[in-house]
């Protein structure tokens, strides 16, 4: 009959073999070893030359350095650790280890910067609070079981081990969803919170001094489920000063900052979260060992998978969906490049009007504090997409959108600022020289110096007409 | 209102399932035919996911019923394949259907059941019951976008 | 058996029955009369309320005005016909009496003007030249057989007769498609075509006194099939003085224009173009007539049209289509109301700026030159995408890209502008009156009037921060 041909009922994943507080992957590597196998991977270089604008350990091994990708972030971020030193990620296996081995500046918060790299995180939140999240960095790393020092993101991050069922692991993130009200979580919904774990934007609380005072935070306020927008989070960053991090040193401006909003950017309506795929679909595909088929827990880039995740969905050709990807891509840098120079064109007026005033410039003060308000909104838009890993795909339109608006509060900045210097008879070229050998070259005491062949050029030559970017390597 | 017509016509088209269910097995061969992807796309209604069906190289070996009729016993398989053949047949004739066909939740748990019946090792990892199949396996979908791209 | 119940098998086309020069649709309609029933039908009103950007004769009959739509559009095209009456299309069938009806100003080229409209201007060219493009409009439309002076896009525009199958039937997309080196014509590209006859920018050449120099023209230049991208149309476009079709009265500059640019905005990558999608199938999608499939020649927006053109290759909902379909609409109108005010902003300071020359104002002519090329840049730029008929649609990133530059010309050229007049003494509030009243009220022999229920404000609210826009219905 027709039941025959149905194979025989296979096992059914295993279960209550892991403890619920087991963080030794080796110990999940021993019932689940293809699991393990694969997220081990994450260690391995990928096949060079597959992505276009996410390069960087590759099998070539060389780290890509994102202030000469795109060199007008080293001027924005100029004032704090990010001006210094700032890779593309390498991969989940070098979490800490990238922490470590980075110029110290970035990690001088301390340990609440371990939030989303050890899985110890939350316990010692929990245990030594304070004296744990204000301590110096590497003290910090030292509180952790010496065998799991270099532990980045584990199965405990993403799996109750008694029930393998997928979960989270982090109290930001459950603080966050209180903010959007998000209470019941569907397993689809679980499929992308496992990464919006860490792949959310966040600020470092500080008190009066600036100083550490508190766990990691979101900054969600007013916003919902399926649409944190730029203008939300942008409203809830500057409604408080102790979300302000750091001093631009160009401008003179204490700012806060934004860090890799993949989850806000894609689930913010684009098509593949409205078509209910999430992270993992593309991240963690398929793929078969032997008759099963397990998610490939070597987390990187699709390209570098050889579009593995896409063309189950795609009928079409790795091919074509790469040209689709790269024509969304190729867009949204070229847009990048001219919010990210149009904002530091507008920095280093400021800088010129703020040195001008020293000297005794009078200056409408309503104008000024109009071309500091616009300026603030253009400089977190810019941030805002270049934080973003994947170059506008995961929402291109969104990703349009914020830029326009970034060239568009630049531009009425720079047009602020010109007047006010000329009112002052202070006349300008129409190019403002960025100097920006200045902020690429010898950064920190790793002296570290501009990559020029790293550089993402505007991909349809628009920028040139702007500014000439007068760039050696030395 | 279209379903209400239609569920009330079904009421009586009920009473023919039984005449259904013997002509089934009183015809030689009726049983059989009526199984037969020819037959399902007999109807020009079927024609769009006939074709598709066709298309799609790595189930063009199965019958439409190997999806679309449940495959876990005897009497299930029979008792639907009867309600849903009496079912099209009063909607095609009755012209009660839409341009583009959609499958009933009942439909679309059925064909679930078999795609897991048959890859049941290959899925054995992963949890089957969050969502369809198809959501990743376009291409098994009769309405996955048949389109030439551009190279 | 069952078979004998189905609806009969449908006939094949009919073919040989129609010469190949019978231009009256009524002769065609007596062998295919399904086809000719549903192309009359694009004279029928449709639905209200489906579309949200292409509104306009549904059931209410309302003809919507582009530049209510749009107030910046009535400042920027201010000194031709276009920023008189400017209206959405209503429909093929109204495609010459929208031309009679309309502001004469529209229509002063005279002749040439039909030939997107009437079948016969490829004979009516050739036999009389310059005679026909270049009488007036009116007498023009006398010349033309009686019974078919309102005929507009009709079956022997696409179809030739003898074999049905679908062709071209005008001179301009020749020379069009020889600018782009394309020579052979898939049946594909041919679904393409038959509309990119019409739905294409083009430019009426002028002679030194910029009087109509012939027929119309293609600006496409130096680009290639499936990439006619904006910067080469501008290129072609400011490459020689017989395209320039207008003086922009705000700013007095001579410019050249754009129109209805839908073929090369989708051709140019978009995701439905590389995926083999043709506008055929999205406006003229098969629909069933008892047992027949045919083509629907009711051409209308999809949204009028119930998504059913969308539902033959998407399994998602139209609900769902048109969610996704909005998302990329009300970004690009949002990013298209900043890059329009920003550009009108600037418009009007170069009418300051002028002013100011006469009372005596000396400048940096330099810096001048350079504001009016940006400025050029920004406003072809603008006119590109609010001519496009898409509303972004067509190709969401592309629309994304253009609109940022146009942000970024339109940004850098008013503040060399503010800082041209600050330094002549010049000083300026933030806000710059555009005195829309001005250019929307009182319109052309009809004096037609901003309806404020028309207007497409930003969906984001963004631009509020920019410009309030102090407008009553008058
Ligand atoms: C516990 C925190 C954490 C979780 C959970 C997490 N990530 Fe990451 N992810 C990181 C960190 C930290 C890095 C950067 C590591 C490095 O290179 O230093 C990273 C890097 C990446 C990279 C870049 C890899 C490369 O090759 O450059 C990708 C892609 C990525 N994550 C995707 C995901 C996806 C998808 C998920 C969910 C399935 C996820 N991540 C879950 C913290 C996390
Ligand atoms: C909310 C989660 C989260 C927190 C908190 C966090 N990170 Fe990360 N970190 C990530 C993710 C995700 C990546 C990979 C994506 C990327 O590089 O944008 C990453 C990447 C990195 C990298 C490698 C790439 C680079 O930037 O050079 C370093 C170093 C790093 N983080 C340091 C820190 C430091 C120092 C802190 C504390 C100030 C911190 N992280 C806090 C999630 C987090
Ligand atoms: C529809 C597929 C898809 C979905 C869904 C998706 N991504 Fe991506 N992601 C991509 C692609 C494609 C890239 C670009 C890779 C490149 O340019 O090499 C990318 C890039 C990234 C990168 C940078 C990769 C690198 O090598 O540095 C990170 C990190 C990332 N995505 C995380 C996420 C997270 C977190 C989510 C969910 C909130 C998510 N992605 C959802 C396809 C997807
Ligand atoms: C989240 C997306 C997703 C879902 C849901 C999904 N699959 Fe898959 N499946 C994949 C991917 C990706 C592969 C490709 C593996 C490879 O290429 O190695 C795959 C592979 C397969 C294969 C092997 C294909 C081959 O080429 O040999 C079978 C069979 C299969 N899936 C069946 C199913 C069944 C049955 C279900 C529903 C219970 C299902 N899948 C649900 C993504 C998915
Ligand atoms: C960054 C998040 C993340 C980490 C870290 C992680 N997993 Fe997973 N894992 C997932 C997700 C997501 C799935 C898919 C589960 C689903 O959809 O039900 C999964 C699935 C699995 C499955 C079910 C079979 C399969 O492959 O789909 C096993 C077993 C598993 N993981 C074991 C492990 C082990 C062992 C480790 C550590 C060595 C680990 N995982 C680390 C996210 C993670
Ligand atoms: C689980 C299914 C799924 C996966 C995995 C997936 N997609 Fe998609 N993709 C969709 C759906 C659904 C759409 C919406 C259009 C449609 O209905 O076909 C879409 C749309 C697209 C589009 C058009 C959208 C646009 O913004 O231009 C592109 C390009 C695309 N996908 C590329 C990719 C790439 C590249 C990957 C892998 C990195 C990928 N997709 C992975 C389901 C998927
Ligand atoms: C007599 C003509 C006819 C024949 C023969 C026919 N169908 Fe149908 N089918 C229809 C019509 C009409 C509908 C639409 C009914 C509705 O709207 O619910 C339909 C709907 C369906 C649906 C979707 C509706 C649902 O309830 O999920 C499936 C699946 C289906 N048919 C499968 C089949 C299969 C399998 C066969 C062959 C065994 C078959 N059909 C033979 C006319 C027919
Ligand atoms: C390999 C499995 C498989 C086979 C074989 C198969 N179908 Fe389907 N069919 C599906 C799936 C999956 C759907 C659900 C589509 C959805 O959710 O929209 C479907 C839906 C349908 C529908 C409803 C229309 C729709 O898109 O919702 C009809 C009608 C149908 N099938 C007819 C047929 C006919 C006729 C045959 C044989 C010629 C056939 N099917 C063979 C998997 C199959
Ligand atoms: C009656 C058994 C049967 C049913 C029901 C069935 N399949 Fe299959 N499927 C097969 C066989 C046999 C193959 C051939 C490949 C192989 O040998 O694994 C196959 C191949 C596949 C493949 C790999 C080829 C490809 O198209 O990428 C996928 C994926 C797949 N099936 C998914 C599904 C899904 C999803 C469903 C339900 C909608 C389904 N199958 C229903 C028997 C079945
Ligand atoms: C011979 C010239 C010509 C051809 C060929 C042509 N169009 Fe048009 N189209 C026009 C004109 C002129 C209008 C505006 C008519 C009016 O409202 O005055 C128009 C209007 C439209 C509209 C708007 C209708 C509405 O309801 O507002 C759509 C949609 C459209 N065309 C699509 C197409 C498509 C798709 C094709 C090819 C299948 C095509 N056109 C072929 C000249 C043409
Ligand atoms: C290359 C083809 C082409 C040429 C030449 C052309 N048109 Fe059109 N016209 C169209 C298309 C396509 C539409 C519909 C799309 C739209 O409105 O943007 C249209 C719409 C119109 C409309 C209705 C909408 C509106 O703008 O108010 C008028 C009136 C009009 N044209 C007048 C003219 C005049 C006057 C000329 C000559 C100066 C002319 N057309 C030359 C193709 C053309
Ligand atoms: C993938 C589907 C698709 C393709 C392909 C496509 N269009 Fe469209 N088109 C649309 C949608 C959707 C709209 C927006 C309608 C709305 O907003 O009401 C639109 C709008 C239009 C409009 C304005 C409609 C109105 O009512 O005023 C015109 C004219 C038009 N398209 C012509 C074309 C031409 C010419 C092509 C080919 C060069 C083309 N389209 C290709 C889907 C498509
Ligand atoms: C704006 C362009 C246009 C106009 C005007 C036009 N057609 Fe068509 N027609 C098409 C296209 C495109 C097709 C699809 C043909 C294909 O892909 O082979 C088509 C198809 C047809 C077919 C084949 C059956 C079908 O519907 O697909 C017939 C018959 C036909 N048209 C008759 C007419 C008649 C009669 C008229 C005038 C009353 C007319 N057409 C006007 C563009 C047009
Ligand atoms: C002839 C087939 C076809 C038609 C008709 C069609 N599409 Fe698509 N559409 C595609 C394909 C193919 C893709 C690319 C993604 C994929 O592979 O699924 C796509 C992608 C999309 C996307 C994602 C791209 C983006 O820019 O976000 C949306 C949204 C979409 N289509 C909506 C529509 C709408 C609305 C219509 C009707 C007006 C329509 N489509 C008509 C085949 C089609
Ligand atoms: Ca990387
Ligand atoms: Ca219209």
């Amino acid at each position: 009959t027709l039941q025959d041909c149905a194979p025989e009922k296979p096992d059914l994943i295993k279960v209550a073999q892991i403890s619920d507080n087991e963080y030794d992957p080796e110990v999940w590597g021993r019932v689940y070893p293809l699991n393990y196998e694969s997220w081990q991977q994450t260690k391995r270089p990928k096949p060079v030359d597959k992505s276009r604008y996410r390069r960087g350990w590759d099998e070539d091994r060389i780290v890509y350095d994102r202030l000469s990708e795109f060199p007008f972030a080293a001027l924005l971020y100029n004032g704090w650790g990010f001006g210094i030193e700032y890779n593309e990620p390498r991969g989940h296996h070098y979490a800490v280890i990238d922490q470590i081995e980075i110029d110290p500046s970035r990690t001088s918060p301390g340990g609440v910067c371990l939030a989303c790299k050890t899985p110890y995180h939350k316990e010692f939140t929990d245990k030594y609070g304070m004296d744990y999240l204000k301590a110096p960095f590497m003290e910090a790393v030292n509180m952790l079981p010496e065998k799991h020092r270099e532990l980045g993101p584990a199965c405990i991050d993403c799996h109750q081990g008694s029930t393998m069922e997928i979960r989270t692991h982090k109290d930001h993130l459950e603080r966050g969803l209180a903010l959007l009200g998000k209470t019941e979580l569907s397993h689809l919904d679980k499929r992308n919170l496992v990464c919006a774990q860490c792949h959310i934007t966040y600020y470092v609380p500080r008190d009066n001094n600036r100083k550490v005072a508190g766990d990691v935070q979101l900054p969600w306020t007013n916003s919902r489920w399926g649409s944190i927008p730029i203008e939300n989070i942008i409203e809830d960053l500057l409604s408080d000063e102790n979300r302000i991090e750091w001093v631009q040193s160009v401008t003179g401006f204490p700012l806060p900052y934004i860090r890799h909003p993949e989850f806000e950017l894609f689930s913010n309506g684009s098509v593949h979260w409205q078509a209910g795929v999430s992270c993992t679909d593309c991240h963690m595909p398929y793929y078969r060992v032997g008759a099963n088929k397990i998610s490939d827990h070597d987390v990187t880039s699709p390209l570098k998978a050889d579009m593995r995740a896409c063309r189950q969905c795609h009928t079409e050709s790795a091919n074509w969906l790469e040209k689709q990807l790269f024509h969304i891509q190729d867009r949204t840098v070229s847009a990048l490049n001219r919010a990210g120079y149009a904002t530091a064109t507008t920095a280093k007026l400021f800088e010129r009007l703020h040195m001008e005033q020293k000297n005794g410039l009078n200056l409408d003060e309503n104008l000024y504090r109009r071309a500091v308000d616009l300026y603030k909104q253009a400089f977190l838009r810019v941030v805002f997409i270049a934080a973003e890993n994947s170059s506008g795909f995961h929402n291109p339109a969104e990703a349009g959108r914020v830029l326009t608006d970034a060239v568009a509060f630049a531009g009425r900045s720079e047009a602020l600022l010109r007047q006010l210097l000329a009112s002052g008879g202070i006349h300008l070229p129409e190019k403002i020289d960025l100097e920006l050998q200045k902020y690429l070259n010898q950064r920190g005491g790793k002296g570290l110096n501009f990559k020029a062949d790293q550089q993402f050029k505007d991909p349809f030559g628009i920028q040139e007409i702007f500014s000439e970017i007068p760039l050696k390597n030395k | 209102m279209r379903r209400r017509i239609g569920l009330k016509i079904l009421g009586i088209g009920g009473i023919l399932m039984g005449l259904f269910l013997f002509l089934f097995f009183g015809p030689p061969g009726l049983y059989h035919q009526t199984s037969t992807p020819e037959f399902c796309a007999s109807c020009h209604v079927m024609e769009y996911q006939h074709d598709a069906w066709l298309k799609h190289a790595d189930h063009r070996h199965l019958d439409c019923i190997e999806c679309h009729l449940p495959n876990d016993n005897f009497v299930n398989h029979i008792f639907w394949k009867g309600y849903d053949g009496t079912k099209d047949v009063i909607f095609f004739f009755g012209r009660l259907y839409a341009d583009d066909l959609t499958i009933s939740a009942h439909g679309r748990q059925t064909v679930q059941d078999n795609c897991v019946r048959c890859h049941a090792e290959m899925v054995s990892q992963m949890m089957t019951d969050a969502r369809d199949c198809w959501d990743c396996h376009r291409r098994v979908n009769h309405n996955y976008p048949m389109v030439n791209p551009r190279d």
